[in-house]
């Protein structure tokens, strides 16, 4: 069930706010955006990564399976991750630094570079991490389940004040 | 915190891993005694040293691993996709 | 029974302090003999317990006890001291409270001040499913007659003021479980206490004693092999923590137990404010004040196996996340040592005691983390078992026989809410 | 007399234009910005800072850094406060701890005249009888716990903490680790520099000239470097396994932890100074060589007017020349390393007064300088696996072995001037980075999302040895002293303990509690060991050092905290709860509505009319695949080859134990398209059994398993109205019971939203339907639904009025009806075991419990008087033994009367079987078995209807 379908429903996000200024950085709610798994991929995106294709991202995290934020992808098998997974987009100088807070992955340019994509934890749940910098400012996207999102929102404005030091 | 590394996603946390214990081989269901199925059940080698143990990557690939680590000291020594576990 | 040389008290302290003469040795060196009426595998709680009462029950005093390092220097010295009965099933705790009770004698039993401070064992309920499990557990060890009641969150605060009862959607205090007997004892006193009695009753105590092998021939034990020699004994009783398997596995049997870290911490000391033990199952920590001020802690095993007994970050970190939800007024304290014990796990969380397929090697194992609370009772039991050569009823349900008939012990809930 | 402010140092810390007033024990004090709290009080003549643990003897500065056992302090709410370390603050309220009324007047001070009954373990041996005594005893002992006070209502202080991968992580800000630090950035490796104290330095701080040159080359070149982060203030306190290393960053009170990753640690901890046992070496006045330094050179402090200076070392001879140049009078010398030249001991009543030395001279002082030998901190190498070894030539243990991602420099390796140690720590740290730099670049090339590994050197270089330079092994004097200054144990408590028997260092240790303090055994391990060979007749080689456990230096609950907090799921619909009275409840990780006001009234209006409730939680998993049928069939105990799509079929998995792991109903969407429902606590574990088998069991079968609940808002509509209600607001459906029958599943569209899934099933024992909605719009088709029924009565219902009906249709709830060792006969569930079927989880356990049929068994009861409801776990008794126990129980409103489900020996079992129950308040009330599991809709006409 995709955003701008028939439906005349009225769509409610999972976290309060659309946005959050941190300082250094900004949390944007991105959850609307349809996402889809699939288990087939004709772009030939490879495990850990995550590419732009016609204004959808396609992204690997685990073996023979593409998670899909964009346009229905024509597949034998696709599942409608539009409501499952909720999405926060966190920009800005700051971004890596909040992020460290939270999440023990190696966020820096060696180990995650633009167009890395992982699954891992973030705040204590399972999130799928999408570093896509956008005009040359640090960009991640993270998909968590959607029940998850409000929990994750506050812990990354709780330690916010601590990313100065 | 130990570190894993897992195949498909390279060197991770033991946090984002589930422990499943010691391999063990699950009798034929046809042909098994209480006594067969017990020692599948409750019985493991318990082996302190090098031990083929069960992982799960959760919070990661999800995917299930074959892990051999040295119990004594912790050090990992392999970790392979059940898929690919003979290889 | 032999008596003391010079036995324990004030007096005798005053005496000591004026005339300024040195106290006797609490145990003594012995050569390793040939052979033992029974050896006992592990200079812990639980063998020196045993060999303690194989002495004073029954008059089997031709016994040597064993230990690779120092006495109580495993589980017995790495525990956090807890004592209480308020167990699960009927079994578990009418064989806890014999225990209790045995604890309860043992200072003077032992003529050496083990410290038991009775100030009692609180295990707190954050959700109906645990309050469930507390009245589970009160109702049980009322009808074995322990003391043992659910109160409310206002009890809890009365006995515990530091305890934030505050009403909260995550972990809430919705009651606990309240055991009056409980409480902690200075751990290794007890270790000393037993093997200065079982010293001079005749035992002989081996420490820096390996045992390297188990000696079988037509399915009888007939003696072990120690890194000092051989020694034939017609009775061997594993009283290993830790490393049970790799003992039972030199008998060539197989237990069902699977080692896992258990770690604990300390903080520095601090005027007393805490009088009971508290523990809460669902934040998987217990913590009580000692007589000297400290905080000390437990959680649950680690989550995998290991042999190793180094501490982890990890550990810390839960352990005063949980600390602090239930006592958020505690966060300028300071953690000031961590460390580790092995635990021996079974399927059911019981104990393993009883003999084995190989005819005079028993086993007292498979003490998970709860040994030490067990250590008086197990010692006496084991004893009684090995004296008259049947199993006491007290532990006829831990016997090794219950896995391959698929009649596990009941006390997996208890486990659960721990310690 | 007391110490006193200096003259301007050329290294001192303080900025004597901002003066900063605090309070000591109630009178106000001064002192300048960049005095610690000791340095102030010293320079304003305090002399006592605490009392001792068991004798409450006075104590005065010994160290003057965070280490020094006699300087811990109350600040405010903050107790155990080391005033050798911490940076005053205006408005400070500082008080001494455990003297008790009083510093000057300290009753418990009693305790020094009956020292000698005190022996090691004297509590052992006495308080034993009378017993009921003991708890008295028991309470006048804590009365002398050390340490300060804390206060419950004490604000949580928690800082977040953060997660690091430096490459190289350098423990320690001296002059090794700073050149280890540089070296490393040189090699391209991203370097965290870790020093314990306020400023870069170590002893190079208070070395003099020489020392201050390099000082300021070695900080220009790292605040120079980008690539060195550098944490002042901040202590590593332990390495665990695979270099996992927990730093924590000091502000003041506040501690902040980081959680590093290091490729390489390099240890460049330095040395330790360490005391001297002899008579006396507790009283105020008597200090060790570096905190003389410390307090003229970096705080302008002079220690005292009248010195004796006993030196074995460059440290007490530095000490010396810095006394004479600070014009304190220097009476006598004593250099230890001249045979024959002893310190005999320390007088002094509360105060050093005067000195004894070899050959009965008595030197009137009121400070003793001590310059003995040094201890090497190789706590964080003991951590990694290391044993250090004893080297009797330098009087000190030297590291050993350790793996090769740790590395040693500078002063806990060797000794030498300050270019060998500058020298060796470079070529430490240009090797550390060489190997992070290769770590690094394996684990790129085995990290998928990486980037291309670099090439790297792989070429390891010899780091230079940095010899120790021999020492006399001066550890006890010709007097006894103290051992361990904050437990208060004497050499000969350590001789006591090892003639009676706790003769391994590790028995000792805890016999006597030495080392056991809150400085960590620090400044008295060795001295320790050393007396405890001497009085075993071993050497300190074979005696060994006793375990550093970690952390390094104690760390507060509040920084290991932080502000993790365990997560917590909303619902779609939390927030339209939260605006309609409803009192939440923790279910799990789910915050949820137990009720809306009255549960009971929600039960009868459900039964009457139709109620609605949030169900998102319930667990759902989308499963796609031709092979989907044959994972149910192995899953469940229960058969599925035959399910026709738009069928649903309800399922109980067991575990291979045969125990029950889950429960819940399964709907074939499409001939390839499942859609299973868990319970909302087994919704993660399921996923995993299936994915479990699927891995490991199947790998070829095709099924395609997602856990999809958190996709759909679950809503349940239930009661006799609510196939009207549903026929309102859906399209695409028809609800008439002959083409939407009980049991079955639809997709739908449901107050606009498309591709909504409706499961006719029934929980609660009404006529329901589960409708499972795209969770982005489960608010608004909540909204409508509840518009929609508003003059068919519809009201919101809670999870206790769910938990009411189901346990009025005798449903049971896994985990509370079931524990761990309910197998599926137990819970009556025979008709669902399928053993023709050649195979499924847990098979062989369930055939077993059949053949000899399960000794316990689930059954309904109801006690005879309805109106007493027994507590949930109450007990069922016979003969005063337990033979059951309720599992669920409650009024029903529907039948009121209290109706119960109960776990009881099978023996018990039978239909209208009499029970008695034992109630928690000890009354006994009788209860009656029933023939099935439900109280309410027996014949199941309303769920079919």
């Amino acid at each position: 069930m995709s955003m701008g379908g028939e439906s005349v429903a009225e769509y409610s996000s999972p976290v309060a706010a659309a946005t959050a200024d941190l300082g250094s950085c900004l949390l944007h709610d991105e959850s609307h955006l349809a996402k889809w798994r699939v288990w087939e991929d004709d772009h030939g995106v490879e495990l850990g990564r995550a590419s732009h294709y016609a204004g959808s991202i396609v992204c690997a995290v685990s073996p023979g399976e593409w998670i899909v934020i964009g346009d229905r992808p024509d597949a034998a098998d696709v599942v409608d991750l539009t409501h499952v997974r909720a999405a926060i987009r966190l920009t800005g100088a700051g971004a890596r630094s909040l992020l460290e807070h939270v999440c023990a992955l190696d966020l820096g340019d060696s180990m995650t570079p633009n167009g890395a994509a992982a699954r891992t934890l973030v705040a204590g749940v399972a999130t799928e991490i999408i570093r896509d910098d956008a005009a040359g400012e640090p960009s991640y996207l993270l998909l968590m389940s959607r029940s998850f999102a409000r929990s994750v929102w506050e812990r990354l404005e709780a330690a916010a004040p601590a990313t100065s030091q | 915190m130990l570190v894993i590394v897992c195949p498909h996603c390279g060197p991770r946390n033991s946090n984002e891993f589930t422990f499943l214990g010691e391999r063990s081989t699950r009798p034929a269901v046809a042909a098994t005694t209480p006594a067969a199925w017990r020692h599948y059940l409750y019985f493991k080698n318990n082996a302190a040293g090098e031990a083929g143990e069960r992982w799960f990557h959760v919070s990661g690939c999800r995917r299930f691993l074959d892990v051999e680590r040295d119990t004594l000291t912790n050090e990992i020594r392999s970790v392979r996709d059940v898929g690919e576990a003979a290889g | 029974m032999a008596s003391y040389p010079t036995r324990y008290s004030a007096l005798a302290l005053l005496r000591k302090g004026v005339t300024r003469s040195d106290w006797p040795r609490a145990w003594r060196h012995h050569d390793l003999r040939s052979s033992y009426d029974v050896v006992i595998v592990g200079g812990g709680l639980h063998g020196l317990a045993t060999a303690y009462y194989l002495a004073r029950n029954h008059h089997i005093t031709n016994v040597a006890v064993l230990d690779k390092a120092y006495i109580g220097g495993g589980g017995s010295g790495r525990n956090t001291a807890i004592v209480r009965s308020n167990y699960l099933t009927p079994e578990g705790s009418a064989f806890y409270d014999r225990s209790v009770r045995l604890y309860e004698g043992l200072t003077e039993d032992l003529n050496f001040n083990i410290m038991f401070e009775q100030r009692g064992h609180m295990t707190l309920a954050h959700n109906d499913a645990s309050l469930r499990t507390m009245r589970w557990r009160a109702e049980v060890n009322k009808l074995g007659g322990i003391d043992s009641e659910v109160i409310d969150p206002a009890g809890v605060k009365e006995l515990a003021p530091a305890i934030d009862v505050s009403d909260r959607p995550r972990y809430p205090i919705l009651g606990a479980l309240w055991h009056p007997p409980g409480g902690i004892v200075r751990h290794d006193a007890v270790v000393w206490g037993y093997a200065r009695g079982a010293d001079v009753a005749g035992a002989h105590i081996h420490q820096g004693t390996e045992v390297t092998g188990i000696d079988v021939a037509s399915g009888r034990v007939t003696g072990v092999q120690t890194s000092r020699g051989a020694v034939a004994a017609p009775v061997v009783i594993n009283c290993t923590a830790g490393w049970s398997t790799l003992i039972a596995d030199m008998a060539g049997v197989k237990l069902p137990i699977t080692t896992r870290p258990l770690q604990a911490a300390v903080t520095e000391p601090v005027q007393p404010f805490l009088d009971p033990v508290i523990v809460s199952g669902t934040l998987h920590v217990y913590v009580s004040q000692t007589a000297r001020g400290e905080l000390v802690f437990g959680a649950s095993v680690d989550p995998f196996s290991s042999y190793s007994s180094r501490g982890s970050l990890g550990f810390t970190e839960g352990l005063a996340g949980h600390v602090l939800e239930l006592m958020p007024g505690l966060s300028k304290m300071r953690l000031l040592r961590q460390w580790a014990g092995l635990c021996d796990m079974t399927p059911d969380f019981g104990p393993i005691i009883g003999p084995t397929p190989v005819a005079g090697f028993y086993v007292d194992v498979g003490w998970g983390t709860y040994g030490f609370k067990a250590g008086p009772v197990a010692g006496e039991q084991v004893a009684a078992m090995v004296a008259n050569g049947t199993v006491p009823r007290l532990i006829a349900s831990f016997g090794l026989e219950r896995f391959e008939q698929g009649r596990l012990t009941a006390e997996k809930g208890a486990a659960a809410v721990g310690h | 007399m007391s110490g006193s402010r200096l003259g301007v140092q050329p290294g001192e810390l303080i900025d004597r234009d901002r003066v900063v007033r605090f309070e000591w024990n109630g009178t106000e004090h001064h002192g300048f910005a960049g005095d610690t709290i000791a340095s102030a009080l010293a320079a304003g003549g305090v002399e006592v800072f605490s009392r001792s643990f068991k004798y409450r003897r006075p104590r005065g500065i010994l160290t003057a850094d965070y280490h020094d056992p006699n300087l811990f302090v109350q600040v405010g709410d903050e107790p155990n406060v080391r005033a050798g370390h911490r940076l005053l603050i205006s408005g400070m309220d500082v008080t001494a701890q455990g003297a008790w009324p009083s510093l000057g007047f300290d009753a418990r001070g009693a305790n020094r005249l009956v020292g000698r009954f005190l022996a090691p373990g004297f509590y052992y041996k006495t308080f034993i009888s009378p017993a009921r005594l003991r708890p008295a005893y028991q309470k006048i002992l804590r009365r002398f716990g050390a340490g300060g006070k804390i206060d419950p209502a004490t604000p949580p202080a928690h800082a977040a903490k953060r997660f690091a991968h430096p490459d190289v992580l350098v423990a320690g800000g001296g002059p090794a680790g700073m050149a280890a630090a540089l070296a490393a950035s040189h090699r391209g490796a991203r370097v965290m520099l870790v020093e314990e104290n306020h400023h870069l330095g170590g002893h190079l701080l208070y070395g003099g000239p020489e020392s201050a040159a390099a000082l300021a080359e070695l900080r220009a070149l790292i605040g120079a470097d980008d690539a060195i982060e550098v944490l002042t203030n901040a202590v590593v306190t332990g390495r665990y396994d695979h270099n996992w290393v927990g730093v924590v960053v000091r502000h003041g009170g506040e501690e902040r932890l980081v959680k590093a990753r290091a490729k390489c640690l390099v240890v460049a901890a330095g040395k330790i100074e360490r005391p001297y046992v002899f008579a006396g070496n507790d009283l105020p006045g008597v200090m060790l060589s570096s905190a003389v330094r410390r307090l003229i050179n970096l705080y302008a402090v002079a220690p005292g007017t009248r010195a004796v200076v006993a030196t074995a070392n460059e440290s007490g001879d530095a000490a010396l020349a810095d006394l004479e140049r600070a014009g304190v009078e220097v009476a006598a010398v004593a250099d230890l390393r001249k045979s024959g030249s002893l310190l005999v001991r320390a007088k002094g009543r509360g105060r050093l007064t005067a000195v004894e030395l070899s050959g009965g001279r008595t030197i009137e002082a009121d400070l003793l300088v001590t310059a003995v030998g040094w201890t090497t901190p190789t706590s964080l190498l003991n951590m990694a696996g290391d044993r250090p070894v004893y080297d009797a030539t330098a009087a000190r243990f030297l590291p050993g072995e350790f793996p090769d991602d740790v590395l040693a420099a500078g002063g806990v390796v060797g000794d030498g001037s300050i270019e060998s140690v500058v020298d060796q720590g470079r070529v430490a740290g240009f090797e550390a980075g060489r190997r992070a730099l290769e770590t690094g670049a394996a684990w790129q090339r085995l990290t998928p999302r990486a980037a291309p590994a670099p090439e790297v050197d792989t070429e390891p270089t010899v780091i230079p040895r940095l010899p120790a330079m021999p020492h006399p092994e001066l550890f006890t004097g010709p007097t006894d002293g103290f051992v361990d200054f904050s437990e208060d144990v004497k050499g000969r408590d350590l001789a006591l303990a090892a003639a009676e028997g706790y003769d391994s260092i590790e028995l000792a240790k805890r016999y006597t509690t030495v080392t056991m303090g809150s400085i960590q055994g620090k400044l008295a391990g060795v001295n320790a060991v050393a007396v405890h060979a001497a009085a075993t007749g071993a050497t300190i080689a074979t005696t060994g050092t006793t375990t550093w456990r970690p952390p390094y230096a104690p760390i507060t609950l509040g920084a290991l905290a932080g502000v993790d907090e365990d997560p917590v799921r909303y619902s779609p619909m939390h927030d339209w709860h939260d605006a309609h009275g409803a009192v939440p409840i923790g279910a799990g990780q789910w915050i949820r509505p137990d009720h809306y006001g009255d549960p009971a009234r929600e039960v009868r209006n459900t039964r009457a009319n139709v109620g609605i409730i949030d169900v998102s939680p319930l667990g759902k998993i989308d499963l796609r695949g031709r092979d989907v049928p044959r994972l149910l069939e192995f899953v469940y105990t229960n058969r599925w080859d035959s399910l026709a799509i738009g069928g649903v079929r309800y399922g109980v998995m067991c575990a291979e134990d045969g125990v029950i792991l889950d429960d819940g109903v399964t709907a074939r969407l499409e001939e390839s398209r499942f859609y299973m429902t868990t319970t909302s606590s087994g919704a993660g574990r399921v996923w995993n059994w299936l994915d479990e088998w699927l891995q490991t069991a199947f790998p070829t079968w095709d099924v395609k398993t997602t856990a999809v609940t958190d996709g759909y808002a679950a809503m349940n509509i239930a009661g006799p109205r609510s196939r009207e209600l549903l026929q309102r607001v859906a399209s695409g459906v028809d609800a008439s019971p002959e083409s939407f029958p009980y049991m079955n599943a639809r997709i739908a569209t449901v107050a606009g939203v498309a591709e909504c899934i409706v499961l006719r099933i029934g929980f609660t024992g009404e006529l329901s339907y589960e409708v499972h909605v795209p969770a982005g719009y489960g608010l608004h088709v909540w909204e409508e639904l509840l518009a929609a029924g508003s003059d068919l009565g519809i009201a919101p219902f809670g999870l206790e009025a769910q938990r009411i009906m189901r346990l009025e249709k005798g449903h049971f709830i896994v985990g509370q009806d079931t524990d761990g060792l309910t197998k599926a006969h137990t819970a009556g569930l025979a008709g669902l075991i399928k053993i023709d079927k050649p195979d499924f989880s847990g098979k062989p356990e369930l055939v077993w419990e059949g053949e000899q049929g399960p000794p316990r068994r689930l059954v309904a009861i109801q006690p005879v008087d309805g109106s007493v409801v027994p507590a949930e776990a109450s007990q069922i008794i016979a003969g005063g033994l337990t033979r059951g126990r309720v599992t669920s129980s409650r009024t029903s409103p529907t039948l009121e009367r209290s109706i119960c489900l109960a776990i009881v020996d099978t023996e018990y079992a039978a239909a209208g079987a009499e029970l008695t129950i034992r109630l928690p308040d000890g009354r006994d009330v009788a209860a009656t078995v029933l023939e099935h599991h439900a109280h309410v809709d027996v014949d199941g006409g309303r769920v079919r209807g």
